[in-house]
Parts: C-alpha cells; sequence; structure tokens
C-alpha cells in the first residue's frame, strides 16, 4: 500500500525532546544459554512513532517482551542493560505495574482470551482503568472502529477468524487508554483494507497524544506512520534513523520494500529463481 | 545380607531362649502394624497406647518372665494395605512377633506373607474366621458373639420378645460377620426379623437408611464404624427415630455422647463390647488395667480401645511367656508355643479365649452390655448394663472349622 | 409422601453441602485452570478453626461463623503466599501435584493440633428441626441452604461486576496475555486462593453442625465433590450448585429405592451412583451441565 | 517481466471439485454455496477479507469442518465426511494460518510428522526397533534432512520448535506439508508477518516445490503482491460467497472485488 | 549449546542410536552391575521396598505414554493394575499358567479393558476426563466387591503366580548351588522386566508411533490434519498405557501374594493412582527414565523418611511430644513433595539435564 504520511509530514505532531521509553545497551539471554539481544539501545520520544524492523528471529519480540516485563515468563533475563519508562527505571517492575503506569501491548500470536466473549476481552483490556466513562468511551470507538467485533460481541473470541482475533487484539489494547502502545505486528493476518485502516488508526491515536513502537513486516506501512525506525538483526541494532533515511536506504528497500521502494521496480515473485541476494550489512 | 535371617540357632530345650530376630538374648522385641495418621488413627492410637502401657507395667517388673523386657516396633499402617505389606517386610526380621495389627483389610494383606514366615499377629479386630487361623491370636469375642450376646440381651430382659429386629450393618467383612450372629441369634432367640440394610462403608449421609427403618422396627442391629455412627445417630436423632439400636463395639466414639445425639442414645442406645467399665476395680484385670494407666499414661481419657489394647498386649504377654518357657522365642517357636498355650484368662477383662491347635480354639463368650450416660465422663460415657454377659444361645455357637 | 419429601429434603441438605465443598473447587479452577486436591483439606482446617473460636476462645457462634470465613480466607491467602505464588505460570500438572503434596501436610498438622478424636462444635443448631407439614427440616440445613444461597449470590455479583471476575477467567485462559493487560496475576491467584479458602471453611463449619462433629473425615466430603464439579461443570458457579443438588438428591433416593427396586445393581450401590450420573452426563455434554466448552478453532 | 500465468491443464478432470458447499455454525453462515476447481499442477488462490470464510474452506477441504450442503472431491472421489486423517492419507497437505505445529517437538520430528501416513511402523515393530522401524526412520529421516536443508532450517533443526521465531515457525509447517509429499497443498497465510526478504524465500520454496514436485495448491494470502504474482487463478470470497473468479488480473480490476476487498490501493 | 558429540553426526543413522555417547554406554553397564549386585548386599526388608519400587516403575512408564506421552490425564490407574491383578491370580494362580505365559496375558487383557475406556477420552477431555476415570476407580470397586468369582469380594484372593522362566524360578532360587531368598529372587525379576519394558518404550517413543502419540498431545487437531487419527493413537495409548499397569499389577501380586479392592478400589485407589501421577512429575513428565526414577522415589521415601526418623531425636517430635514421628512423617513426605516442584517444576529429569548442561557449559557458566 502506499505510505501516506511521512515523519516530514505535518498532519503529525512533532515529538517531544523528553523519550517515553529507552532502552539502553539491553541484553537479553534465554534459558541462560541462548543470546536474543546483545547491546541494544532504542529510544522512543514522547508523541512519537517508532518503527522497528527485522527478520524472523532477529529478537523483535524479545525486545518487546523486556520492555513489557513478560521476558520471565519464558525463561528469559536481563543480562545487562536498562529500560526506563518515562525517566524510571522498569527493569525489575512486574508487568501488571508496568501497564498501570501506561504502557499497553498488542501482543505477537495474537493473544486473544478465546474462551472469553468480545466483550470480556475488551473489559480485561481495560483493567487498570477506574474512569467507567472512559472505558464506555474506548468500548464504543473500538466497536465502532471494527464493526465486525460489535457484531459478534457475545460470541467466543476464539472461534473468530484469524484475521477477527487480530482486531481484537487490537481493539482490546487500545481499551487500555495507554501513554506508549506496543504493537507487535498488528497488521498480521489483516485483509489490505483493514490494514489501511490499523495505519490511520496508529496515526490518530498518535495524534492524540500516545508513543507508539511499532513492530511491523509490512514496512511500507510502518515506516510510513513512523517518524524514527530501526532496524534490528540477529539482536544487534544494525541500522537505525529518520523514516525517511530508512525508506531512502538502498538495504532497506532490498529487504523490506522492493527495490527501488516504488511501485514500478518491484520485482515479480515469479522471478525469484535465478535471483541471488546481496550480501547483508551486517556481520 | 539378604538371605532370611530366620530361624533360630539351636533351640535350647527348656534353657534361656536363643537369639534370634527380634530377640537379642535380653529384649524381646514386638511389631505393630496400626494407622497412627488419618482417620483411622481415632482407633489405632488409643489402642496402641493400651498396649504400650501394659508393656510398661510389665517392664517394671522385669519383663516377660521376669526377665525379658519388650519393646514395641510401631509403624503406621495409614489402614493402608500396600503400606501395611511394607510395615511387614520391615518388620518381620526385626520382631518376634507382631503384637497388634488393625483392620481386616491389613491384616488379610499381610497373612499370605506371614505364612510364610510362620509369623504370629495378633489382630485387634474381632472376625470370627480367624478364629482358627494358625498365624493368628485373635483376643476377645468375636463380632457373631457380641451380636448374639447384644441380641439375647434384648429379647431376655430388655423386652424384645417377640418384637421385630431390623438391622444396619456396613457391606464389609464386619458387617457381614455381624450379620452372621443377628443370623444365628434369629434361630435361637424368639423375635422377627425386619428389614436388613447394608451401607457402603464410606457412606456419610443415613437419611435414607433412617427413613427405611422408620417403620416397621423396634430394634435395630448396628454394625458400622465410628464416622457413620456420628452421622447415622445425627439423623436417627433427628428424625426421632423410635427404635432401641443395639450395636457392636466398632460403633462408638465418645463424641456420640455429647450434645443432642447423647440425650437421644441415652434413651436408644446399648453397646455390646467387651470388658468391664471403665475403672470397675471389682473386676481384677480392669483394676490392674488403671493401676497402670494411672501410673504410665495419666492423661489417657476412659476409652474402650485402650482396654481392648491392654487385654490384647496382656494375652500376648501370656504367649510370650510359654515361648520362653519352651525356650524358643524363633517365628516358628511362637506359632508351636501358640499351639500348646491353652486358655488365657484375661482377669475379667476380656474373658478367657483358649487357644491351642487351631481346630480347638475356644474363644470367649461373655459380652458386656453398655448403655450410653452422657453425664458420665469418668467412664467414657458408657454405664455398664451387664457386665460380662454370657447368653445361652452364644455358648451354641459354632465357629467354622 | 412425606416420606419422599423428608427424603428430597434431606437430598437437598445433602445437596447444598456438596455445592459449598464444589464452589470452591470451582473459583480455583476458574483462576487458575487448576483441580485443588487440597480443598478438602481447608475444609477440614475450617471445622477445627470454627470449633477454637467457638469452643476454646468462646466467641459467640454466629459470630465465630463469621471469623472461620475470614480465617478459612486467611488460610488460602497464606497458601498462596507462602508456596503457591512461585508457581504462577506452571502448568497445571504441577500445581495440582502442589495441592496434594499439601493436603498431605494439612492431614498431619490437623491431628497434630487438635488430636484424632473427633470434637463436638457446639452449634446452637444442633439437632434442631423445624417441621412445615409434616417434612422434618433440620436447622443446620436451612442454614447451610442460606450460606449456599449467599455465596452463589456473591459468586454471581463477582463476576458480573468485579474486574476480577474477568481477570481470574482471562488469568486462566492464558497467563501471560492476561498479565500484558495489566491483570496482577500474583493478585489474582491470592484473590482466588482467599475465596476458596473462605468458601471452604464455611463448607467445614456447616459438615461439623448440626451434630456432624468436627472430624478429620469432613475431608472425605470432597471427594465425593468431584463428580459434583464435573457435572455441573468445573468453572460454573451455578453449575456446581446444581450439581450438587443433583447428585445429593439423586444419592438419597437411590439409598432408598435402589436396594428395593434393583438389587441387581449390587450392594453399596449408593456410593457409586454420583459417579455412574457423572459418566452419563459427560457422555452427553462433555463439559457438564453448565460447563464451557474449551474453545478449538484452527 | 512476469511469465504468463499458466493455463489449468485442460487434460482430464480437476484435482480438486468443489461444489456448493454451505457451513453454517448456528447463526452464522460461514460458507454459502461455494465452488470451483482447482487442476493438476495449478495454483489457486483464495482471497477475501477477514472472517470471509477462507479459512473455513480449508476446513472443509481436510475434514475438520463439515459442511451441511455440497460436494468435495479429490481426484474424483468423494472425501467429503471422512476423518481428516483419511484425507491426509489421500495427499492433501496444509499448513495453519495459526500454526499447528507440535510445540515439543523438534523440527525433524515435526517433519517425520508429516511423513507419518508414508510409514508403517506400528507399536510392535517400533517397539522392536531392529527390522522395519529402524529401516523407516533411517529412510525417512534421511528424505527430512533434505527437507531441513532445502528450507534453511539447519540452525533450528534440534529446538522444541515452539521455542523458534514465528517466521520461522511457518516455514516449518511448510516444510511438514511437504514431507507429506501431497497430491494437493493448502497453504493458508504463509507469508504472514515475514519481510520482503522472507516473503520472497517462501515465494522461492512454494514455486520450487510445485516444480520439482508438481503439487497443485491452493493459497490463502493477504499479501496481493503475491498472490497476484504466483497464482493462476484467483477466487474472490465475501461474507462466505464467492464474488469473483479468474486470473490475477481479472479479478485485480473487479469492481465488487475493490470494493469488498482490496481498496484502492495496489 | 549443541553437544560436542553431535557437531560429528554426518549420517542419519547415528542420531537415531540409543546411546549416543560412551557415557551412556558406561552408565547402562553401570546399572547392570548394580542389578545383579544389589541383592547380594541389601536387606530384605530393602529388597522388598526395591521390588515394589520396580512395580510401580512399570505402571509409571506406562502412565507416562498415556499423561506425558499423549496428553490424557488418567486418575484411573489403579483400577488397571487391580485388573492385573486379579487377571495374574486367575491365569497364574488359578490356572496355573508360567510366568511367561500369564505375564504378557496379564498386558493383553489389561489393554483390551483399557482400549474400551479410550472413546471416552475421545468425547470428554483433560480435567474432566482425569474426573471421569476416578469414576472408573469406584466403579471398579464396586464391580470387584461384587464379581466374588474372578476376584473373592472383600477379603481378595490369593496372587502368588508362578515366577519361573524356564528353569529360573525367581520366587526360589538356586544357582550355583546358592540358594536365594524370594524376595532377592523377586528384586531380580522385576527389575528385569522393567529393564526390557523401558526398552520397549523407549523404542516405541522414538519411532512412528511414538511420534504421533506426542502429536496428539501438542496438538490435536493439527495431528488429525497431518494423518495421525486422533481417535487410534488415544485409545492405543490408553490400551498400552493400561497393558502396562496390567503387567504391573500381575507382578504386584507377585510381590504381595495376595491383593483386594482395599488395595486398589475407591479412596486407595485414588490415592494410588495419584501417587503414580506423582511418579511421572516428580520423575520428569513425557520421559522414559523420570517414570523409573519417580516411582523409585515416591516409593522408597516414605520408608526412607522412617528408617531416618527412627533413628534420630527430632524436636517437639515423638511419643509425647506434640507432634507424632508418624505425622511428622508424613508431613516431610508432603514438605517434600512441595520442596521438589519448588526447585525443579519439570521433575528430576529435567533437574539433571541442568546439572549436566552446567557442568558441559562450565567454563562459560557464571
Ligand atoms: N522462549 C524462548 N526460548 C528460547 N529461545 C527463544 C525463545 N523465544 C525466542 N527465542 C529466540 O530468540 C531469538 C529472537 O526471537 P524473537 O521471537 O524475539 O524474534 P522476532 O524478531 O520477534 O521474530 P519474528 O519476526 O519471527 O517474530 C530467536 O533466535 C529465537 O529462537
Ligand atoms: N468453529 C467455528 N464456530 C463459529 N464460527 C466460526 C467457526 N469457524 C469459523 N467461524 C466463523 O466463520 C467465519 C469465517 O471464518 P474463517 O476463519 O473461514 O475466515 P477467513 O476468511 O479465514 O478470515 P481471515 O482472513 O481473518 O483468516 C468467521 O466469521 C468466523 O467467525
Ligand atoms: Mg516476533
Ligand atoms: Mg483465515
Amino acid at each position: 500500500m502506499e505510505a501516506t504520511r511521512g515523519g516530514d509530514d505535518g498532519a503529525v505532531r512533532a515529538p517531544a525532546e523528553a523519550p517515553i521509553l529507552q532502552v539502553s545497551n539491553l541484553a537479553v539471554a534465554y534459558n541462560e544459554s541462548v543470546l536474543a539481544l546483545r547491546a541494544v539501545s532504542l529510544s522512543v520520544p514522547a508523541g512519537a512513532v517508532v518503527a522497528l524492523l527485522g527478520a524472523n528471529g532477529a529478537g523483535k519480540t524479545t525486545l518487546l517482551r523486556a520492555v513489557s516485563g513478560l521476558l520471565g515468563v519464558h525463561g528469559g533475563t536481563v543480562r545487562q542493560g536498562a529500560i526506563t519508562f518515562d525517566g524510571e527505571p522498569i527493569g525489575q517492575a512486574a508487568p501488571a505495574a508496568i501497564v498501570k503506569r501506561g504502557m499497553a501491548q498488542v501482543m505477537e500470536g495474537r493473544r486473544i482470551f478465546g474462551e472469553l466473549s468480545v466483550e470480556e476481552n475488551l473489559r480485561a483490556g481495560a483493567f487498570t482503568r477506574r474512569d467507567r466513562s472512559g472505558v464506555r468511551d474506548a468500548y464504543d470507538r473500538v466497536m465502532e472502529m471494527f464493526p465486525v467485533l460489535a457484531e459478534r460481541r457475545r460470541s467466543q473470541a476464539g472461534l473468530m477468524s484469524g484475521g477477527e482475533q487480530q482486531m481484537l487484539a487490537i481493539g482490546r489494547a487500545l481499551m487500555a487508554a495507554p501513554r506508549l502502545l506496543l504493537l507487535d505486528e498488528p497488521s498480521l493476518g489483516l485483509a489490505p483494507l483493514v490494514v489501511q485502516q490499523i495505519g490511520e488508526v496508529i496515526a490518530e491515536i498518535n495524534r492524540g497524544g500516545v508513543s507508539v513502537l511499532l513492530v511491523e513486516q509490512n514496512a511500507n506501512m510502518a515506516l510510513g506512520l513512523a517518524h524514527h525506525g530501526y532496524v534490528l538483526e540477529t539482536g544487534r541494532i544494525a541500522k537505525s534513523g529518520t523514516a525517511a533515511d530508512l525508506r531512502a536506504d538502498s538495504d532497506i528497500q532490498e529487504y523490506y520494500l522492493g527495490a527501488g521502494g516504488g511501485d514500478g521496480a518491484r520485482r515479480s515473485f515469479r522471478d525469484l529463481k535465478g535471483y541471488r541476494r546481496r550480501t547483508r550489512w551486517s556481520a | 545380607g539378604g538371605r532370611d535371617d530366620e530361624g533360630s540357632k539351636e533351640p535350647t530345650k527348656k534353657g534361656a531362649p536363643a537369639t534370634t530376630a527380634g530377640f537379642d538374648g535380653k529384649t524381646i522385641t514386638l511389631g505393630v502394624i496400626t494407622p497412627q495418621t488419618g482417620i483411622a488413627s481415632i482407633i489405632g492410637i488409643p489402642l496402641t497406647k493400651g498396649g504400650e502401657v501394659f508393656f510398661k507395667g510389665l517392664n517394671a517388673k522385669g519383663g516377660i518372665a521376669g526377665k525379658y523386657p519388650v519393646e514395641l516396633e510401631i509403624r503406621d499402617s495409614q489402614y493402608n494395605a500396600n503400606t501395611a505389606q511394607q510395615n511387614y517386610s520391615d518388620l518381620r526380621n526385626k520382631v518376634v512377633m507382631i503384637e497388634q495389627i488393625l483392620g481386616t483389610d491389613v491384616t488379610n494383606a499381610v497373612l499370605k506373607q506371614m505364612q510364610a514366615d510362620n509369623m504370629v499377629a495378633s489382630p485387634a479386630t474381632l472376625d470370627a474366621e480367624w478364629v482358627r487361623d494358625p498365624n493368628l491370636l485373635p483376643i476377645a469375642a468375636p463380632y457373631q458373639i457380641e451380636a448374639i450376646n447384644g441380641l439375647s440381651y434384648w429379647v431376655t430382659e430388655g423386652g424384645g420378645e417377640g418384637k421385630t429386629l431390623c438391622a444396619l450393618a456396613s457391606d464389609d467383612l464386619y458387617g457381614e460377620a455381624g450379620l452372621d450372629g443377628v443370623e444365628f441369634a434369629q434361630k435361637d432367640l424368639d423375635f422377627k426379623m425386619g428389614k436388613v440394610v447394608r451401607f457402603a462403608p464410606d457412606t456419610s449421609n443415613f437419611s435414607s437408611q433412617v427413613q427405611q427403618l422408620s417403620s416397621g422396627c423396634d430394634a435395630v442391629f448396628l454394625a458400622a464404624l465410628p464416622n457413620a455412627t456420628l452421622s447415622l445417630m445425627g439423623t436417627a436423632a433427628t428424625s426421632k427415630l423410635d427404635v432401641r439400636w443395639i450395636g457392636l463395639a466398632p460403633t462408638w466414639v465418645g463424641l456420640l455422647a455429647s450434645g443432642a445425639t447423647g440425650t437421644y442414645l441415652k434413651d436408644h442406645f446399648w453397646l455390646a463390647a467387651q470388658g468391664p467399665e471403665w475403672g470397675d476395680v471389682s473386676v481384677p484385670g480392669m483394676k490392674m488395667m488403671i493401676e497402670d494407666q494411672k501410673k504410665f499414661a495419666p492423661d489417657q481419657k476412659p476409652d474402650l480401645y485402650f482396654a481392648f489394647g491392654y487385654s490384647q498386649a496382656f494375652t500376648v504377654a501370656k504367649l510370650l511367656e510359654k515361648a520362653v518357657e519352651r525356650g524358643d522365642l524363633s517365628h516358628k517357636g511362637i506359632m508351636d508355643a501358640l499351639n500348646e498355650l491353652g486358655t488365657v484368662d484375661t482377669m475379667g477383662a476380656a474373658g478367657s479365649y483358649t487357644y491351642g491347635p487351631p481346630e480347638d480354639r475356644k474363644p470367649p463368650e461373655e459380652t458386656t452390655i453398655f448403655s450410653v450416660d452422657p453425664a458420665a465422663a469418668d467412664v467414657g460415657f458408657l454405664k455398664a448394663v451387664k457386665t460380662n454377659y454370657i447368653s445361652d444361645a452364644a455358648k451354641k455357637f459354632e465357629f467354622p472349622k | 409422601m412425606t416420606d419422599f419429601l423428608n427424603l428430597l429434603v434431606s437430598g437437598v441438605a445433602l445437596g447444598a453441602q456438596y455445592s459449598l465443598v464444589a464452589l470452591g473447587f470451582v473459583v480455583i479452577y476458574r483462576a487458575t485452570g487448576v483441580i485443588n486436591f487440597a480443598q478438602g483439606g481447608f475444609c477440614v482446617l475450617g471445622a477445627y478453626l470454627a470449633y477454637n473460636f467457638h469452643n476454646t476462645w468462646g466467641v459467640p457462634f454466629y459470630l465465630a461463623l463469621v471469623l472461620t470465613a475470614l480465617a478459612g480466607a486467611g488460610v488460602g491467602a497464606l497458601v498462596d503466599v507462602t508456596v503457591l505464588r512461585r508457581f504462577v505460570g506452571q502448568p497445571p500438572f504441577v500445581v495440582i501435584m502442589l495441592t496434594i503434596g499439601l493436603l498431605i501436610l494439612i492431614e498431619q498438622i490437623v491431628p497434630s493440633v487438635w488430636g484424632a478424636d473427633p470434637l463436638p462444635l457446639g452449634d446452637p443448631w444442633g439437632l434442631r428441626t423445624v417441621s412445615p407439614g409434616g417434612v422434618d427440616i433440620k436447622v443446620s440445613d436451612l442454614w447451610t441452604v442460606g450460606i449456599v444461597a449467599v455465596v452463589l449470590a456473591g459468586f454471581f455479583a463477582f463476576f458480573r461486576f468485579s474486574r476480577m471476575g474477568v481477570a481470574m477467567r482471562a488469568t486462566a485462559v492464558d497467563l501471560e496475555a492476561a498479565m500484558a493487560q495489566g491483570i496482577p496475576a500474583h493478585r489474582v491467584y491470592r484473590v482466588s486462593w482467599s475465596i476458596a479458602g473462605l468458601v471452604a471453611a464455611l463448607a467445614g463449619l456447616t459438615l461439623a453442625a448440626g451434630g456432624g462433629g468436627v472430624r478429620l473425615d469432613i475431608e472425605l466430603v470432597a471427594l465425593t465433590a468431584f463428580p459434583v464439579i464435573i457435572l455441573g461443570g468445573l468453572d460454573s458457579p451455578g453449575g456446581a450448585v446444581a450439581g450438587g443438588l443433583l447428585i445429593g438428591v439423586a444419592q438419597v433416593m437411590s439409598g432408598k429405592y435402589q436396594p428395593e427396586h434393583a438389587t441387581w445393581l449390587g450392594q453399596g450401590f449408593p456410593i457409586v451412583m454420583p459417579y455412574v450420573v457423572m459418566i452419563i452426563v459427560l457422555l452427553v455434554r462433555p463439559y457438564g451441565l453448565f460447563g464451557q466448552r474449551k474453545v478449538r478453532r484452527i | 517481466m512476469s511469465t504468463p500465468p499458466r493455463k489449468p491443464a485442460e487434460a482430464g478432470r480437476p484435482l480438486l471439485e468443489v461444489s456448493d458447499v454451505t457451513l453454517r455454525f448456528g447463526g452464522v453462515s460461514a460458507l454459502t454455496d461455494v465452488s470451483f476447481d482447482v487442476a493438476h499442477d495449478e495454483l489457486f488462490a483464495v482471497i477475501g477479507p477477514n472472517g470471509a470464510g477462507k479459512t473455513s474452506i480449508f476446513n472443509c477441504l481436510n475434514g475438520v469442518y463439515h459442511p451441511q450442503a455440497g460436494r468435495i472431491r479429490l481426484d474424483g472421489v468423494d472425501i467429503m465426511g471422512r476423518r481428516p486423517a483419511a484425507i491426509a492419507a489421500m495427499g492433501v497437505a496444509r499448513t495453519f494460518q495459526n500454526l499447528g505445529l507440535f510445540t515439543n517437538l523438534d523440527v525433524v520430528e515435526n517433519l517425520m510428522l508429516g511423513r507419518h501416513h508414508l510409514m508403517r511402523t506400528g507399536y510392535f515393530a517400533g517397539a522392536v526397533w531392529f527390522g522395519r522401524a529402524r529401516r523407516e526412520e533411517v529412510a525417512h529421516r534421511a528424505r527430512c534432512e533434505e527437507i531441513v536443508e532445502l528450507l534453511d532450517l539447519g540452525p533450528y533443526r534440534s529446538r522444541p520448535v515452539g521455542l523458534v521465531p514465528y517466521g520461522v515457525q511457518k516455514r516449518i509447517e511448510l516444510g511438514r506439508a511437504l514431507a507429506m509429499e501431497p497430491r494437493l497443498l493448502l497453504l493458508d497465510e504463509p507469508v504472514a508477518g515475514m519481510n520482503l526478504e522472507e516473503t520472497e524465500d517462501m515465494a522461492r520454496y512454494v514455486l520450487g516445490a510445485r516444480h520439482e514436485l508438481g503439487v497443485s495448491m491452493v493459497l490463502v494470502e493477504h499479501d496481493m503482491h503475491l498472490v497476484m504474482d504466483i497464482a493462476d487463478r484467483v477466487m474472490v470470497l465475501d461474507f462466505g460467497q464467492v464474488i469473483a473468479t479468474g486470473t490475477p488480473a481479472e479479478v485485480q480490476n473487479d469492481p465488487a472485488v475493490i470494493r469488498a476487498y482490496l481498496g484502492q490501493a495496489s | 549449546m549443541a553437544r560436542p558429540g553431535t557437531l560429528l553426526v554426518t549420517r542419519p543413522e547415528q542420531r537415531l542410536r540409543l546411546l549416543p555417547t560412551n557415557w551412556y554406554k558406561a552408565f547402562v553397564i553401570l546399572l547392570a552391575v548394580v542389578w545383579l549386585t544389589v541383592p547380594i548386599n541389601l536387606s530384605d526388608a530393602w529388597l522388598d521396598v526395591l521390588a515394589r519400587c520396580g512395580v510401580a516403575a512399570i505402571g509409571a512408564i506406562g502412565l507416562n505414554l498415556l499423561t506425558g506421552y499423549t496428553g490424557q490425564i488418567s486418575l484411573a490407574h489403579a483400577f488397571f493394575i487391580a485388573i492385573g491383578a486379579y487377571t495374574a491370580a486367575w491365569l497364574g494362580v488359578r490356572s496355573d499358567l508360567p510366568f511367561l505365559l500369564w505375564l504378557p496375558a496379564t498386558f493383553v487383557v489389561g489393554a483390551l479393558v483399557g482400549a474400551l475406556f479410550g472413546p471416552f477420552a475421545l468425547r470428554v477431555r483433560g480435567d474432566y476426563l482425569a474426573i471421569l476415570s476416578i469414576g472408573l476407580l469406584y466403579i471398579g470397586q464396586h464391580i470387584f466387591v461384587n464379581w466374588t468369582s474372578f476376584t473373592g469380594g472383600r477379603p481378595g484372593t490369593s496372587t502368588g503366580a508362578p515366577a519361573a522362566i524356564g528353569p529360573l524360578d525367581f520366587a526360589d532360587l538356586n544357582l550355583f548351588d546358592q540358594a536365594y531368598s524370594r524376595r532377592q529372587g523377586l528384586f531380580w525379576l522385576v527389575w528385569l522386566v522393567v529393564a526390557i519394558v523401558a526398552l520397549l518404550a523407549r523404542n516405541i517413543v522414538r519411532t512412528r508411533p511414538g511420534r504421533a502419540m506426542q502429536a496428539v498431545r501438542d496438538r490435536d487437531v493439527a495431528a488429525e490434519v497431518v494423518g495421525v487419527s486422533n481417535a487410534r493413537y488415544t485409545i492405543s495409548a490408553f490400551a498400552l498405557s493400561s497393558g502396562l499397569a496390567a503387567v504391573a499389577g500381575g507382578l504386584y501380586g507377585v510381590v504381595a501374594l495376595t491383593v483386594s479392592p482395599a488395595d486398589f478400589g475407591g479412596a486407595p485407589g485414588l490415592l494410588l493412582s495419584v501417587q503414580y501421577v506423582a511418579m511421572i512429575i516428580i520423575g520428569g513428565i513425557g520421559t522414559i527414565g523420570g517414570a523409573v526414577a519417580g516411582a523409585v522415589v515416591v516409593v522408597a521415601i516414605p520408608r526412607v523418611i522412617e528408617q531416618i526418623s527412627n533413628s534420630v531425636a527430632i524436636p517437639f517430635v515423638g511419643p509425647g511430644e506434640p507432634i507424632s514421628l508418624f505425622a511428622f512423617n508424613n508431613m516431610i513426605y508432603g514438605a517434600l513433595v512441595i520442596v521438589t516442584l519448588v526447585f525443579e517444576p519439570r521433575g528430576m529429569v529435567a533437574g539433571w539435564e541442568r546439572v549436566k548442561a552446567y557442568w558441559r557449559t562450565w567454563p562459560l557458566a557464571d
């Protein structure tokens, strides 16, 4: 799809100075043995959309887990480095406490509560909120955004189609009214029209002052929305810069956007057979 | 190791017995396999206590034959057949005999192994089928006799003549033994037989049973275990079931005498059990026990099972004395001693039991009829109505060969 | 007819006791997906605590009832804090094993503290009955039914209106996702174990009241509650009560009528009966009468 | 640039014939009178909005769902009402939208499970080991190693697949499906969650498999570039109904399809 | 970290070795030596405990095939053990079949009965199945009590079936002019069967049927879709597991000489079944070695505790103290279960793996 906004687009709020999320020099290991992140530093300025790109297994999800305090569930530990949220270290905080401070996420693999109804899923998303009217407004907005969910309010979430579940996962994260939203591949399995819509939603939320850390394989959309971007490669930050810089980068075009970045020059998937890939940029 | 180190070295005739498993030349070690934890420990603990107190008393006098003190190796069977087998394996080369083993299932579970080892055990269960088991040393009148005596008392002295008797029995070997007695009594005594209701041993709600008994019964014979009796009597009292209950010894537990149940039982319940009223020092066996109890277990509350354990230990001591006299404390030696033992008189505590070769054994026939007195804590709420009663019917009962 | 009504009443009373025990299972299951084998232990502990409050420390009975409930909740919370919280996120299997370990401990602690002999609770209900229309109803049974009703209503309100209600179920379905929604798993578990402890203590108390006595084998009722919770549906409070009543009545009725009319079913059938009912119901409805089907979609 | 889409094989009857399949869940109609054919060696794509019923078609094809009406034939044999395992043994393989890997087993074991229906070792032979079990293990493992090689799964080969990254799991799924040596391969969103590079890899694997093994495929995917590039024919579903079937070019320009699914972009 | 050895793997056959390294071979030889010498050096009482451990190990392997490998939770294991014990009594004692006939026949009967229960598992799942299986225990008890001609009713029946393989009568062993006690002989016999069962089970789980079982466990719908019939493998796992339970039951009968419903029915049965579940959890779910290790620990630990606490003085514990020795023993047992799980929730085998991994990476580990 077409990139609609860039970092320099006037429609998006200019990011404020102080980073809302700061990850510095982070190393993470699973089971005391597999090093998934090595010395990763990254920051999300308050009010900004930051895209995080990277191949499968690069460690994107791991980074989000570290930020949201969920590493322990997977047997992961932070080996070194620090994470601050709003200037305060959250390295040791419990996931619930972190969410309570204003961080919500769309998890990899949807992870909706299959046995709960759509409505209950959304209520669970608003767990940390006490303002009833705010919750009701958020609920109405989600329903408006995804009419499919409204139709199936009372049905068990687990029976819905993959894409419908993904919408629910996004809706659930929005219910928390976060200040920082972590999105792990929100467009996964969504139809093109809906992807477009999600892009708009993210932009809109961001206009409302919410900072976003966006992990996406749909690099076109991600870099279209983001002010900044990082590229993660086998646990290291391989590239970073403004979205515009990244879009102009030839490697990014090669691996994420399709050669040339524009539509005309895109390689057809049929012609891949003899194609030899360029060597990677990172060691 | 590994070999059965069973079999004593050279039985020395009439001299000091040779050392053997459970006897180091000085101390005689006996095994106990009994529930010390879990629900059945209500019975197992006082029972074991009674035995311990007896042997403390005996040891104070020097021990068996005045020179061999006795030690008990107690194992907790948890009332579980499987555990009991392991308890037995553990004990078999450490003890001269099993002084006490509680539970029909538990005893059944180890009986086979005991036969292989020539081990003698004294079961704390009054099953008649064990009267003639060469490896067992039962004491007191079996359930059948208790039942017959109880019913006989009801018919002859309790106004039961010509009336209708119903029965409520737990659906296990113990209940069956009781019902055997009822069946026998029916042939000999003048009463009509009403409903016979059986219930699974772990029943906890007796409303349907009580309702079945609510019409057409003047008296109800009861073979149950304490926990069942508690539930049952609560329901019976609430339904104001107006019958005469005649319960076997294991139906009893002190809590029955408390509260409204106690009031109900006072008028409606007789217990047919062995031994005199607690503290009835006119009976020599009881006198001896009370003396020992005061000395060695002053906190012990009146308790049927304690008294039973005491009498049991008394009988076991007699057997050991015989074995010492024969100069052989080996497992086989004890079996032989049991065959030669003759009559053991518990001085009124649990009747006189004639041992000897299995086919000649003859259990005692006396049963005491108790009534419930909620105020009489000093006798364990059980007042003897008729001490060591022997009915004519009981004398006719033949034990299976 | 009064015979039948009397039986029905006893069946309902028995069923109410089952229900109360079963409700304790349901909370834990809803929040953790674990069948708590220690529930019977909690019941026993509750009964003995009630004994202490009322008899040893002389607290008036109805106050003792409240204190017992609170103490039960405390026991649940304590168990959670000391042991269970280390197991958040472990597979249900492990936690079930853990509850078995707990049961073994409680089974030994209780007689070590209070002795093995049954004790009188000394409740004012005793064996008192009321007899509307010739049907005898035990006062203690009326109270049991009342307590069940209150607890059930509390459950409904809790699951309906409290954030914790949804949070519990969410936690049971997907712990990690729940934590990612800001649901504090530790607190959810503590709350559910406390509620389970509270309900268990009340169950223990009602079992000991009405002449039953405070005794170790109160624990066994929890075994009988297994078919009850399955019959109703492991995660359904309403189901626990419905299942309890159904089994209670069926058991009492079969106790009377099976020996009279269906002797071919063998001796001691009423004990097996709950399981037979359970198996039949499960074959028709694999998740019990009111249980929620596990969602399985690919 | 792009080679012209391959013609569906004219000769003989199609490999897969789906006619008038209707599937309802309570009130929800997931599929209404859906009909299509897939020829031998054809790559047939199914697209449509979320919840249109694409996955449900797959579920009907391999016997997980039982449609209320309609007929499904594989090579002329009616497969409606058969159990999934039986259909799999007839040569229908699939990948799952939400991943259906055996998470505690490693990569090779997962692939070996794909070959389950090609093997014969039973409990007895397995327990004895020497003889058939050993022979089969050796032979089939060798085939699986080839697939590991082909899909670049080497680095993950002995890890429980639950612990490997999402994208790799998708590749393992493809591998397992290929290990089944199917006649018909159903791919449910194989490149979801992959970046361009990985999508290209996946496309290569898929096209390679098609060339070398000659499998027919049904592809469900939301990545329009991929679909339009590699599919021979495309069917579009909306609310469980077929709204268009045709070559990628035809479908792409169908106004109904644009309205319901594609939007103005692409 | 890959083990250095695996780097050298070049052909698939090499991955298929049961004992991939010399360490494993040495370990197996060590086990064999222990097996041979233990009866010479231990007292009969301990041999009895160990024989029971071996019996339990066979049952636990069976349960692990069902629960650990196929993911079906069953608490009816005691029921199938009972079936085995009664069948052995019937075939071995009353019909006097030799060991090599009655033992396999026990497996067959157990497997058949298990297969009958299998279809329930297809309909009812997870925890519901677990409790449904408790129903089987109670119904089993009802049958055992009432079907007296087969089971002997409540008092039970004798089960000292023959234990001779050819000229070697393990119940009364005479070898090279040396007589061995029944318990020595039975130790050798039982653990021989354990070894055979473990080997066969190990082979099953690493070949096609075993993989299929694990597939059903991990994701049953997907398994079905790749061609693994859920019905077939669930039912056959039940058959296999109950067949092994029955073998355990048959051997239990040989060790115990008599069985009755009090061993297996109702509440005692539930206790026994729960113990089997404890074995596989504490040993390590989904491993054959774990089942064996768990069985040894769960069966032997109470006896070990008993021995130790009998010989040391512990404050507040003992006659006249607030806590009886026996209550204390059980408390320790309960506490041990809890502590083991706290320390290593995935069981002893996982703990062992951890230790191994630690040493392998030792210079690197911190
Ligand atoms: N629970 C775990 N245990 C062990 N290793 C893990 C675990 N989770 C992830 N890893 C490893 O950590 C690395 C990074 O994985 P991660 O899931 O963060 O990648 P990702 O960038 O999110 O990939 P994808 O795009 O496929 O989602 C991978 O090598 C993966 O195998
Ligand atoms: N087992 C089921 N029970 C109830 N409804 C179902 C079930 N399976 C599918 N549905 C419904 O049928 C419709 C079609 O679902 P399906 O999964 O086939 O959609 P899809 O086209 O694959 O969508 P997506 O692109 O989001 O994966 C959806 O509305 C879904 O909720
Ligand atoms: Mg990821
Ligand atoms: Mg789909």
